[in-house]
């Protein structure tokens, strides 16, 4: 087992652990938060599992998660719009902790990688995967504010 | 740990069968019945799993350089989570007509108006 | 100790799996199902099978919420006029 | 029966269940043992072929036909939501309003939408080499497309998609399926076998023979799928509405 199976283990154990009692319990507002923050750190996981196995092509998994996740939370944001208008969720400090994270795995494996195509693919999935979450934060936050009914 | 794997899918199977039998509402049913066909993936997947190996996926490794899994059960787990997707849209469609057709999305009081 | 990895993810997929049957709000029920898909990712891809993995991630993310949710609405809206 | 009765009924069934596939748990080989005499054959078999990633060439090479039995699942699936969700008589069609989404979100909507699209089309283009495939691949292009709804709006999505033209696309992309198989009966004497093409270079997007083929025929029913189905989910939750009264 290396550190990276280690850190990976630490990230899925810990972070989306939390996220699935937040999930479980509370108010929606902290649900649909949890929800968000789930993909925010399953990622990064997924990404130091890659680098752990030693596998390049197991990046196109969290390049998926990345793109796929912020879309199923803005599902949530778009159709649960008018509960989440009655009490809407503030939860920035923890979508920037989140991706702070997301941006101290990817420099990490960066570095240990090295300029290759999979290089590439890290970087595009952690570009999008905190703009994606900082976009779906907002969009909880108040983003459909204004839809009514479509 | 032998074991642990496949008694997580008997429990995963279980717990989803629970929630379909105690369901007051025909969408919550659904959902459970996706829960249980999860552990069928989980059973697959785990028969399947041999241990320090690898994915059979050769487009960044030496074939015979490292062990692999078992890709047959990986196989038929992949198709079927997306063709489940799929019959999970089917009984959602078929909920829509019994709330089109009766009005109520509860099991019980769909029996009661049988009656 | 490589099972470290696997070991935790079945747990998170063991304890998911009870909360989206315990969670009865079809609502809440489709966000705990929507993290129960990721979970069930990142078992895969511990169990060496990213095909399925992304199979997973693809259905579960975003694809089953939604078709959820929009049953969801639809039945709500019917209700929602009887009154 | 009352509630009670039944949990109870429940509980005493559950419980025997639990029981017998414990039982069955112990009993299997152990979690990770070492004999896959299947897998083995398989992945020999693959290798054989030129085929990299070997669960592609189980699904498309070996056991082909199961995966036109998945297929046809589908299909039948998809035909039946179809008919499940049509408009009927004493429904009709409410204008949905348009939808004011806050700027951030609609521009990484239209940011994210090709870049999904691309990423969904390069997982099924990959499929007989990296993780992935049309199955996968697929449903990520499907639901790219409905970024525009939730970015933008439903009119957005009803414009860039002509639910009769991906109805067409899922029947022309299923018969694709069955045409490569039975091509296989020119070179061969058996349906769906992979003797039609030459395997190609290992490791290159030629290789696998006619796992390509096939992998795309079903990448672009899955995405056809996908779309028809939240097409009449979406039709239902956003624009249908019953007459007044019932």
């Amino acid at each position: 087992m290396n550190s990276w199976l280690l850190a990976g283990t630490v990230v899925l154990g810990g972070g989306v652990g939390a996220t699935l009692w937040g999930v479980a319990t509370g108010p929606l507002r902290r649900r649909v938060v949890a929800q968000n923050l789930s993909t925010a750190l399953a990622c990064p996981g997924l990404l130091l599992l890659a680098q752990g196995y030693e596998r390049p092509s197991y990046v196109d998994v969290a390049l998926v998660l990345a793109l796929l996740g912020p879309v199923g939370t803005l599902v949530f944001a778009r159709l649960l719009t008018d509960e989440l208008a009655a009490d809407p969720p503030r939860a920035w400090g923890l979508t920037w902790a989140a991706a702070g994270l997301v941006a101290a795995v990817v420099l990490a494996l960066c570095v240990a990688v090295g300029p290759s195509r999979e290089l590439v693919k890290i970087l595009l999935t952690g570009a999008i995967l905190i703009g994606g979450n900082v976009v779906a934060s907002h969009a909880l936050s108040g983003g459909f504010a204004e839809v009514r009914g479509g | 740990m032998d074991v642990l794997p496949y008694l997580v899918a008997v429990w995963i199977f279980l717990v989803g069968c629970y929630g379909l039998a105690t369901s007051r509402n025909l969408i919550h049913a659904v959902g459970c019945l996706s829960v249980c066909q999860s552990a069928t993936y989980v059973l697959l997947l785990a028969v399947g799993y041999r241990d320090d190996a690898t994915a059979p996926v050769y487009s960044d490794i030496e074939p015979g350089s490292r062990p692999v899994v078992d890709p047959v059960v990986q196989a038929l787990a992949l198709t079927d989570v997306v063709v489940g997707a799929t019959v999970t849209a089917l009984l959602l469609a078929l909920v829509i007509q019994v709330s089109k057709r009766h009005g109520t999305v509860d099991p019980d009081e769909l029996t009661e108006l049988r009656g | 100790m490589a099972d470290a990895v696997i070991v935790v993810a079945l747990v998170l997929v063991a304890g998911c799996a009870t909360v989206a049957v315990a969670v009865r709000d079809p609502a809440r029920q489709a966000l705990v199902l929507a993290v129960l898909g990721v979970v069930l990712a990142v078992l895969f891809t511990a169990v060496q099978a990213p095909d399925v993995a992304l199979s997973q991630l693809a259905v579960g993310g975003a694809l089953t919420p939604l078709l959820l949710l929009l049953s969801v609405r639809k039945v709500k809206r019917r209700k929602g006029r009887e009154r | 029966m009352t509630p009670r009765t039944r949990l109870l009924l429940v509980l005493v069934g559950g419980a025997g269940i639990a029981a017998l596939l414990v039982a069955a748990c112990l009993r299997l080989p152990d979690f990770g043992g070492d004999s896959h005499p299947y897998g083995d054959r398989a992945v020999a078999a693959s290798l054989a072929r030129q085929t990299a990633n070997t669960i592609a060439s189980v699904n498309f090479d070996q056991r082909a036909f199961d995966t036109l039995g998945e297929m046809t699942i589908l299909f039948a699936a998809v035909v039946g939501c179809v008919v499940l969700l049509r408009q009927t008589r004493d429904e009709h069609r409410a204008r949905p309003e348009p939808a004011d989404v806050a700027r951030p979100v609609r521009r990484y909507a239209l940011i994210v939408l090709p870049v999904a699209l691309v990423t969904g089309l390069y997982v099924i283009a990959h499929g007989q080499l990296s993780p992935g495939g049309g199955f996968q691949g697929g449903v990520v292009a499907a639901t790219s497309l409905h970024l525009l709804y939730l970015g933008a709006d439903y009119r957005a999505l009803e414009r860039i998609r002509p639910v009769g033209m991906y109805e067409v696309g899922d029947a022309l992309s299923a018969s694709a399926y069955l045409i490569t198989g039975l091509a296989g009966l020119i070179g061969s004497a058996a349906f769906l076998a992979n003797t039609l093409l030459p395997y190609g270079t290992f490791n290159t997007l030629s290789s696998g023979g006619t796992v390509p083929l096939l992998n795309a025929a079903v990448g672009m029913e899955v995405a056809c799928a996908v779309v028809v189905l939240l097409a009449r989910f979406l039709d239902q939750a956003v624009e249908i509405e019953e007459e007044s009264g019932k």
